[in-house]
């Protein structure tokens, strides 16, 4: 046993990540390739969104509970880039949107100049309120116009139509920006307050984009988002690949006859297009994962990464060797919610859909913190970790309840109302997985999985 | 490409072992939200799908005997990224033969665009609602029991205009459902020469609709038509109205149509709402069947959630195969005429006919006849409460 | 100038769709947010789970009720969930103390920073909402017996020959005594009884409460004995007033957490006073004041739009606007709280 | 080089400093005494920007500095050092000092990514620079040693090791010889000497012994209820009656 | 043996050792003081003897070992602490402050009451404010008077005197030898190291966590080599 425990100690990230492609690999097995490329998808997602969260939380302690609006601004910009624009509505109301932007603009950039020069704060709060009231003026007719253009149908501005990489790097922007407001009005809070005021304002966001159906169609939903990668239809009908499927199955195909052959191609066919297109997005996610956690590590390693731990260690006396605490907050909260925006981004182009109503604290705010727990704050690799294993369990955990429902009836028969109690409520469980797994690395291995590394020079 | 070449072989011989399965069990996916906000409603919806499930099963006349085993998974309604992992593994994992479901239409094109097109499988919602999904891209392996918004908006609009309702509060859950059917009532509404007083959208699950209730009565109306879920945000507001004295005539769209909203008091006796369905003997005879296999009727989508997985059972009969492409090419022929109408509980006669040839035109619970998009035309029964129950007045 | 009838009828107007409401909803608010701000002056936690212990404490409440009414132990009239709230108190009271003893007593021991023990009570959100859901089911459950009504809208318009009726619910009115009560009996436990003041010592300076001999175990014993009462009764009057669902209980986490914080979190007052101030200003500033004014104005300047400052899609995104305005401006709450 | 004019702070009730002025010249060590409580952590704290003033000024070579944040006024060179020391635990001593020099370039993010060679550089020349400034110091030995780790005395020494990494003007040295050893103090003292010498360091000191500050210090303040009692030479300080009586205590002469 | 003793302590906060095996002791109706520079562990001494350190060594209180008891027990005992920070309770008032420290007690505890609010006038005249509003000085003495509550046999004080006004640290001094003549064990920790030591009957002088020197009061202020080294002389 102690052996096992130090060779735990000594390697545990190539035992974790061992683990992780041994449960992929069991679900590829005893489920399906499909499903498992599919989980581990979303796996880099959550990972990319857990990495934010862990710069913010693990190097600055900043306590984030509104990822849910970051990630919904991410989603929201791959609506605004890389959707069709649509041309009725924006001729219909266009003009006088952007104008009532412009003023909305305009008051923030005065507030912000008002609280630079020391200005009461009563002021600040004025000359936003008075640019709300003087944007709704314009506002109200515009967005009337835009959405009565076939509210079935689109009822929206469009988006810009660019690619969908650019969207990406959008979302990031989009949220990095409003992380900026957020930051500059609520970091000079005290842990639990910027907490509850991170929350209050994810909530505001999401308000937003559900209600104003000229920015997105609101809750209606944006379906068939470009997509940067082939449809697997158009795949399964480009020559090109059907002669690498059968390249790759030349011998087993060879055993049947022509008949069975035209069948089995198309099935063959279908299912290579999945596994093409899945892994497409792979390696795309894999990219930016990589490409993130590179510069991460190279940051945290150099003089910005010292001087961001010198502050964690100690603000006051950071502050009085001449580093600016509060700007060095910012610059990470505003880091942390870009890269956020970014996966939430990714996301809503892997789905093809912008669903407002799909951001619920408990799914975008609350598992991704269990994520960064349970993988180790303080760790990038460990978020990843974290991201990868909780994600896992969360896609999981229905067929899991369903098999131990399944244990239990073949316990205590199928007559017992134990079972049919437990069949019909197994899905219920998940939560108290995800509940448990977090009480007991807490208690346990409060470092996670990953445990913050001792940085030597 | 190494992993390429790995992943062929395993599908190679997942392929044998489906060409070679001795046809004595299959799996249909059942894929619900059965967490989320509509998991109260989705209990019965899904267990109204098990019964045809069952019915067809216990027969023994399906495919000679082989046995339905319905694969369950949860869509979760909202998570889309969810829904989209349970139906690949209920296609790739538990390799259905087709999907019934999902529920919600977020969820629903979710899965048609990235899972079942990609993968050929057909999915059929029994209450997926949006317009939206008339005009997606499916290529014929989408299919829905329930009519789009656009007609029950519509519906609604006549019936009040007939019935002399000039001004109306509108309130809708704050979601595609809600907004698309408000969408089109208004529409609908205001060509009738009816007058919307205020619209205003709520949000389900929230702790409470005073202000909600508050606004809606101050803009004048005396009647408020709530486009909601009864388990929901819906009921919070008619009975804040009716503890308020705010309203005490309501127009109910479907998702209201429930035992839990009559439940609420003689003060609802009047009100009226609508639920797709034709009625008649195809209802009569789903009240007998849901009756007898212990399912609480009253709530919506139940019928159309049985004729899902009818259609589904059927079209296989139909194809003599488990094959997915093969049961596609006969969910029209088996849903539309001609051929002898098979009703709700009779699924054992529908599969002998197949079985011996002959056509069928499934009419089950809620009067299935597709239209060339894969959705019903269906009409809706115009429901009026009288002594704190839902009686059928009229069908539009 | 309106007529003496027509400022009664405004007034009326605005009670029964504003003051009632506000007044009953902030009141079920009041007594969660208490419990909140108990648990984070004595035990130093913003604590997560307690939307859902409320669910746990009506989860029992509703299973009791059902039992008492299958006994045939009801009183007519009168909500059978009262009756059985003490047994639901102490029902819960176990629950929490168990969490106590085998979750948060360890990080206590250990001195944990505050922040590690909010995530343990994320931890334990997520088990409790899981456990409620698991017993209940996903169903909404409506409880609620005996007369609805203490008289209804239509009665008061009757009785009173106004045009505008004011209805009061059983549910109201329990809410609002009931509230009223605990509330009264919890600031009198705090400021008369020698454990009340010890708790206080210890939420003050905890090291100079160990050195006056109070014993820290009693202390945390008594909080989660004060806690699981308000969580119980806070969750009964909401689940009487507006049915049962987990997911609903869940989601007044936000709510609770807003009026703490407003008030100023650790100030039991705050707590109490930022309930109100949320409940009302989703009511007031989301009403729409056509028919208000209509009474109070000569007709000729009648209104002809719906005087809405904000349409009620907006009504949760007001508390959070209201919330993070008053921590712009006070950064510790309305009370000034505290901050660990 | 620093003039304070009617400077107050008040917490709640408490007046901590109570319209103290003040001006230390350039080149001088002052010496900072007083009893506990007197007001004279705070008063630092005020100059280094930590706390904003309750009412008053502090101006610094010429300029009003009063609403500078402490790193604005780190970088016209006011430094400080604290009672209890406030080293940063998880760095290591070299990195301690090491973060210390101002606007480096390997603490702009954009830089950590495309500078890379350049950073190296920096680096290197911190490196030299603050294995000097241990060398100095003589605790070299330490440099790769966590600085939570180092014991009471040690970390005092870290303090004043900062202090040596940058061009300050002025050091505010909150009690750097307590816990300090005789022969440690000592070498603080002549190094302290040293720094004002030759580098022309103008320091300010809080100090209980009176030892050190009558080796180092002119003039020295004496502070009392957050209000300077008299300002003196550390001989003058020792035999003013008011002085004994609040601070050294009577019968000591 | 005196009545109450410390023998051997050795504590460490964290890694950092802080008490390295000394030993501090008092007999009722005695004064002990203890000096030493900043971080030689006089606070820490304390704070063994309350078990609000965990330490090692022998804790002693007439005879009986309590090392193993928690603080409150020992409290229980008839020890008492003033502590020099953060010694009131802020948001309650002065006269709840003052029943707080009666918390242990069952009897009618008004005498004793009465008797702070006479060696106090000023807290009966606040007696309603609250304890965080009052200047330092004030909450000194809510804090002395919050102690005497208890009836203590042992009083533990932490630099009583810092903050304080001159005429009011006469006034605690004189208040300190009155405990000292009611039969009270008295061991001080203070700042103002000759003005304690004149009174005191006994002192440690403490560095870096061990005894450096011990005696009476009066041999250790005249002892040339503990004036050139601790007491600024």
């Amino acid at each position: 046993m102690n052996n096992l425990a130090h060779i735990w100690q000594s390697h545990r990230q190539a035992i974790s990540i061992l683990v992780m492609v041994f449960l992929l690999a069991f679900v590829g097995i005893n489920q399906s390739w499909v499903l498992a490329l599919s989980i581990f998808n979303l796996c880099l997602i959550s990972a990319i969104m857990a990495l934010g969260v862990n710069i913010q939380w693990g190097y600055a302690g900043l306590f984030n509970i509104g990822i849910m609006g970051f990630a919904a601004l991410g989603g929201l910009s791959v609506v605004l880039i890389s959707a069709p624009a649509v041309p009725v509505a924006v001729s219909a109301g266009g003009m006088n949107m952007l104008f009532a932007l412009f003023l909305l603009l305009l008051s923030i950039v005065l507030s912000v100049y008002l609280s630079k020069h020391k200005y009461n704060k009563g002021w600040v709060v004025l000359s936003l309120v008075a640019g709300y009231f003087a944007m709704r003026y314009f506002y109200i007719d515009a967005a009337q116009a835009i959405e009565a253009v076939n509210p079935s149908k689109t009822g929206y501005l469009g988006g810009l139509g660019l690619p969908v990489p650019l969207a990406w790097l959008a979302g990031g922007l989009l949220a990095a920006g409003a992380a900026w407001l957020i930051g500059k009005i609520t970091l000079g809070l005290r842990s639990d307050y910027l907490a509850i005021a991170s929350f209050g304002i994810a909530e505001i966001v999401l308000y937003i984009i559900k209600n104003e159906d000229w920015i997105a169609r609101g809750v209606k939903n944006v379906t068939g988002l470009p997509r940067p990668v082939p449809l697997e239809i158009d795949l399964q009908q480009s020559p090109w690949f059907e002669e690498m499927v059968l390249w790759f199955n030349q011998s087993s195909l060879s055993l049947l006859t022509e008949a069975e052959k035209t069948k089995a191609l198309s099935i063959l066919l279908s299912e290579y297009s999945v596994v093409f297109v899945k892994l497409c997005y792979s390696s795309l996610f894999l990219a930016i994962l990589v490409a993130l956690i590179i510069m991460a590590n190279l940051a945290f390693d150099s003089p910005w990464g010292r001087k961001v731990r010198a502050i964690r260690d100690n603000e006051i006396a950071a502050s009085a060797m001449g580093k600016n605490v509060k700007r060095q907050h910012l610059q990470i909260f505003v880091i942390g919610s870009a890269i956020v925006g970014i996966a939430g981004a990714l996301l809503v182009t892997y789905t093809g859909q912008f669903t407002p109503n799909s951001y619920q604290s408990l799914r975008f705010t609350f598992l991704i913190w269990v994520m960064v727990i349970v993988g180790g704050s303080g760790n990038n690799f460990g978020s990843v970790i974290g991201a990868f294993f909780i994600w896992f369990f969360w896609v999981e955990s229905t067929p899991m309840g369903l098999w131990l429902a399944e244990t239990v009836q073949n316990f205590a028969g199928t007559d017992n109302g134990v079972s049919a109690f437990l069949q019909d409520r197994a899905h219920f469980f998940r939560y108290i997985f995800m509940g448990l797994i977090m009480l007991l690395v807490l208690r346990f291995a409060p470092g996670g999985i990953l445990p913050e590394k001792d940085k030597k020079l | 490409m190494k992993i390429n070449k790995i992943l062929g072989v395993t599908f190679v011989v997942s392929l044998s072992s489906m060409a070679l399965v001795n046809a004595k069990s299959v799996n249909i996916g059942s894929l619900q939200a059965l967490t989320g906000p509509l998991e109260s409603l989705i209990v019965h919806m899904s267990a109204s799908a098990d019964i045809a499930a069952r019915e067809a099963s216990d027969s023994g006349k399906f495919l000679g005997g082989t046995l339905i085993n319905v694969a369950r998974a949860d869509s979760r309604c909202i998570e889309a990224d969810v829904a989209v992992a349970e139906a690949e593994r209920l296609i790739n994992g538990e390799k259905v033969i087709a999907i019934m479901g999902p529920n919600c239409s977020g969820a629903t094109t979710a899965v048609v665009n990235n899972v079942t097109v990609p993968n050929g499988v057909v999915t059929i919602s029994p209450s997926a609602t949006s317009p939206a999904l008339s005009t997606i891209e499916d290529r014929g392996f989408f299919f829905r029991t329930v009519s789009s918004d656009a007609r029950q908006g519509q519906v609604i609009a006549n019936i009040a205009i007939q019935k002399g309702i000039k001004t109306v509060a509108l309130t809708y859950t704050n979601n595609d459902y809600g907004k698309g059917l408000s969408n089109t009532f208004v529409a609908a509404y205001e060509k009738l020469g009816g007058k919307i007083s205020i619209s205003a959208a709520h949000e389900d699950g929230k702790a409470d609709y005073s202000a909600e209730v508050a606004a809606l009565s101050a803009s004048g109306a005396s009647v408020l038509a709530v486009f909601g879920y009864v388990d929901q945000g819906g009921k919070g507001i008619v009975q804040a109205s009716l503890d308020t004295g705010a309203f005490d005539s309501f127009i109910f769209a479907d998702g209201m149509i429930s035992d839990n909203l009559t439940k609420l008091g003689a003060e609802l006796n009047g009100s009226w709402g609508t639920i797709p369905s034709n009625g008649g003997i195809a209802d009569e005879k789903w009240q007998k069947v849901a009756k007898a296999n212990g399912v609480k009727i009253g709530g919506p989508y139940l019928g159309e959630s049985y004729d899902a997985m009818a259609l589904i059972v059927l079209s296989a009969q139909a194809a003599n195969s488990t094959d997915r492409m093969a049961l596609k090419a006969q969910v029209m022929k088996v849903a539309n005429a001609p051929g002898e109408k098979i009703y709700a509980g009779e699924l054992a006669k529908g599969l002998s006919l197949l079985a011996q040839g002959k056509q069928i035109d499934y009419v089950g619970a809620s009067n299935i006849e597709f239209n060339a998009v894969g959705e019903v035309q269906g009409a809706y029964k115009e429901k009026l409460i009288v002594n704190e129950q839902f009686e059928t007045i009229d069908i539009h | 100038m309106p007529s003496f009838d027509n400022i009664l009828n405004a007034f009326i107007l605005l009670s029964n769709f504003v003051l009632l409401p506000a007044l009953t909803y902030g009141a079920q608010l009041a007594l969660g947010a208490l419990a909140v701000t108990l648990v984070y002056s004595i035990l130093r936690f913003a604590n997560f789970s307690q939307a859902n212990n409320m669910a746990f404490g009506t989860a029992m409440a509703i299973l009791l009720t059902g039992f008492f009414q299958s006994q045939g132990w009801t009183i007519s009239g009168f909500p059978t969930a009262l009756l059985v709230i003490p047994l639901a108190i102490v029902i819960t009271i176990i629950c929490l103390l168990l969490t106590d003893r085998w979750v948060y007593r360890y990080y206590r021991i250990n001195n944990a920073k505050s922040i590690t023990v909010v995530m343990v009570s994320i931890g334990v959100m997520f088990i409790m909402g899981g456990l409620v859901q698991l017993i209940m089911g996903p169903e909404q459950q409506i409880f609620a017996d005996g007369a609805r009504f203490i008289w209804t809208a239509r009665e008061f318009k009757t009785f009173s020959g106004l045009s505008e009726g004011l209805a009061l619910k059983t549910s109201q009115l329990t809410t609002i005594l009931l509230a009223l009560l605990a509330v009264g009996l919890v600031f009198y436990f705090l400021q008369k009884t020698k454990v009340g003041k010890a708790m206080r010592a210890f939420s003050d300076n905890e090291d100079l409460a160990l050195l006056s001999g109070i014993n820290p175990d009693k202390v945390v014993f008594t909080t989660w004995l004060l806690v699981a009462t308000l969580t119980t009764i806070a969750g009964v009057l909401f689940g009487l007033d507006k049915g049962f669902s987990p997911l609903q209980y869940h989601l007044l986490l936000l709510p609770v957490f807003a009026a703490v914080i407003v008030g100023g979190i650790g100030s039991p007052l705050g707590a109490i006073v930022g309930a109100f101030v949320i409940s009302f200003s989703e009511m007031l500033l989301t009403y729409a004041y056509k028919k208000f004014f209509i009474y109070l104005l000569p007709t000729s300047l009648e209104p002809d739009s719906l005087l809405q400052l904000i349409g009620t899609e907006y009504k949760y995104a007001v508390s959070f606007v209201i919330l993070i305005i008053v921590l712009l401006i006070k950064p510790t709450g309305i009370f000034k709280g505290k901050v660990l | 080089m620093i003039e304070i004019v009617n400077l107050s702070k008040h917490f709640g009730g408490i007046h901590a400093v109570d319209g103290v002025n003040l001006t230390i010249e350039q080149g001088s060590i002052t010496g900072l005494v007083g009893p506990n409580g007197a007001g004279k952590s705070v008063l630092f704290n005020l100059i280094a920007g930590l706390y904003p003033p309750t009412q008053g000024n502090i101006i610094f070579a010429g300029e009003d500095i009063s609403t500078l944040s402490a790193d604005q006024r780190f970088h016209r060179g006011i430094l400080r050092t604290f009672q209890i020391a406030h080293e940063f635990p998880t760095l290591s001593v070299l990195e301690n000092l090491m973060m210390v020099p101002a606007n480096q370039l390997g603490e702009r993010l954009g830089n950590t990514w495309f500078k890379r060679k350049a950073i190296v550089l920096e680096e290197k020349n911190n490196q030299e620079k603050a294995e000097e400034v241990l060398d100095f110091l003589q605790i070299s030995s330490l440099k790769n040693e966590k600085a939570g780790n180092l014991s009471g005395g040690q970390k005092k020494l870290l303090e004043l090791a900062r202090t040596m990494m940058t061009d300050a003007k002025v050091v505010l040295l909150d009690e750097v010889g307590a816990g300090v050893n005789r022969t440690l103090l000592k070498q603080i003292g002549t190094a302290i000497l040293k720094l004002n010498e030759d580098k022309g360091y103008t320091f300010c000191m809080i100090e209980h012994n009176m030892e050190f500050i009558s080796r180092l210090c002119n003039p020295v303040v004496v502070l009392a209820k957050g209000k300077i009692l008299t300002v003196g030479t550390a001989t003058e300080i020792k035999n003013n009656e008011a002085v004994i009586d609040v601070y050294m205590g009577k019968g000591q002469h | 043996m005196t009545y109450l003793t410390g023998k051997n302590l050795f504590a460490a906060y964290g890694a950092v050792p802080i008490l390295r095996g000394c030993s501090v002791g008092v007999n009722r109706g005695e004064l002990a003081v203890i000096v030493g520079p900043n971080g030689a562990g006089k606070s820490s001494v304390m704070k063994a003897l309350l078990g609000l350190l965990p330490s090692k060594g022998e804790v002693l209180l007439n005879g009986k070992d309590i090392s193993a008891l928690s603080t409150q027990q020992r409290i229980s005992l008839g020890l008492a602490f003033v502590p020099q920070n953060n010694n009131v309770f802020p948001t309650m008032s002065v006269v709840e402050n003052l029943e707080i420290g009666a918390f242990l007690r069952h009897d009618d505890y008004q005498t004793t009451l009465d008797e702070v609010y006479t060696l106090f006038p000023i807290l009966f005249e606040k007696r309603r404010q609250l304890a965080g509003q009052l200047s330092g000085g004030q909450r000194q003495q809510v804090a002395f008077g919050r102690a005497m509550m208890t009836q203590p046999t042992v009083l533990l004080l932490d630099e009583p005197t810092a903050g304080v006004s001159p005429i009011v640290i006469d006034e605690i001094f004189a208040n300190i030898l009155a405990l000292k003549e009611a039969n009270k064990a008295v061991l001080m920790v203070e700042q103002n190291a000759q003005q304690a030591l004149s009174i005191a009957d006994k002192g440690f002088v403490l560095v870096a966590g061990k005894n450096a020197h011990t005696g009476t009061g009066k041999a250790l202020l005249s002892d040339d080599k503990v004036r050139r080294d601790f007491l600024g002389g």
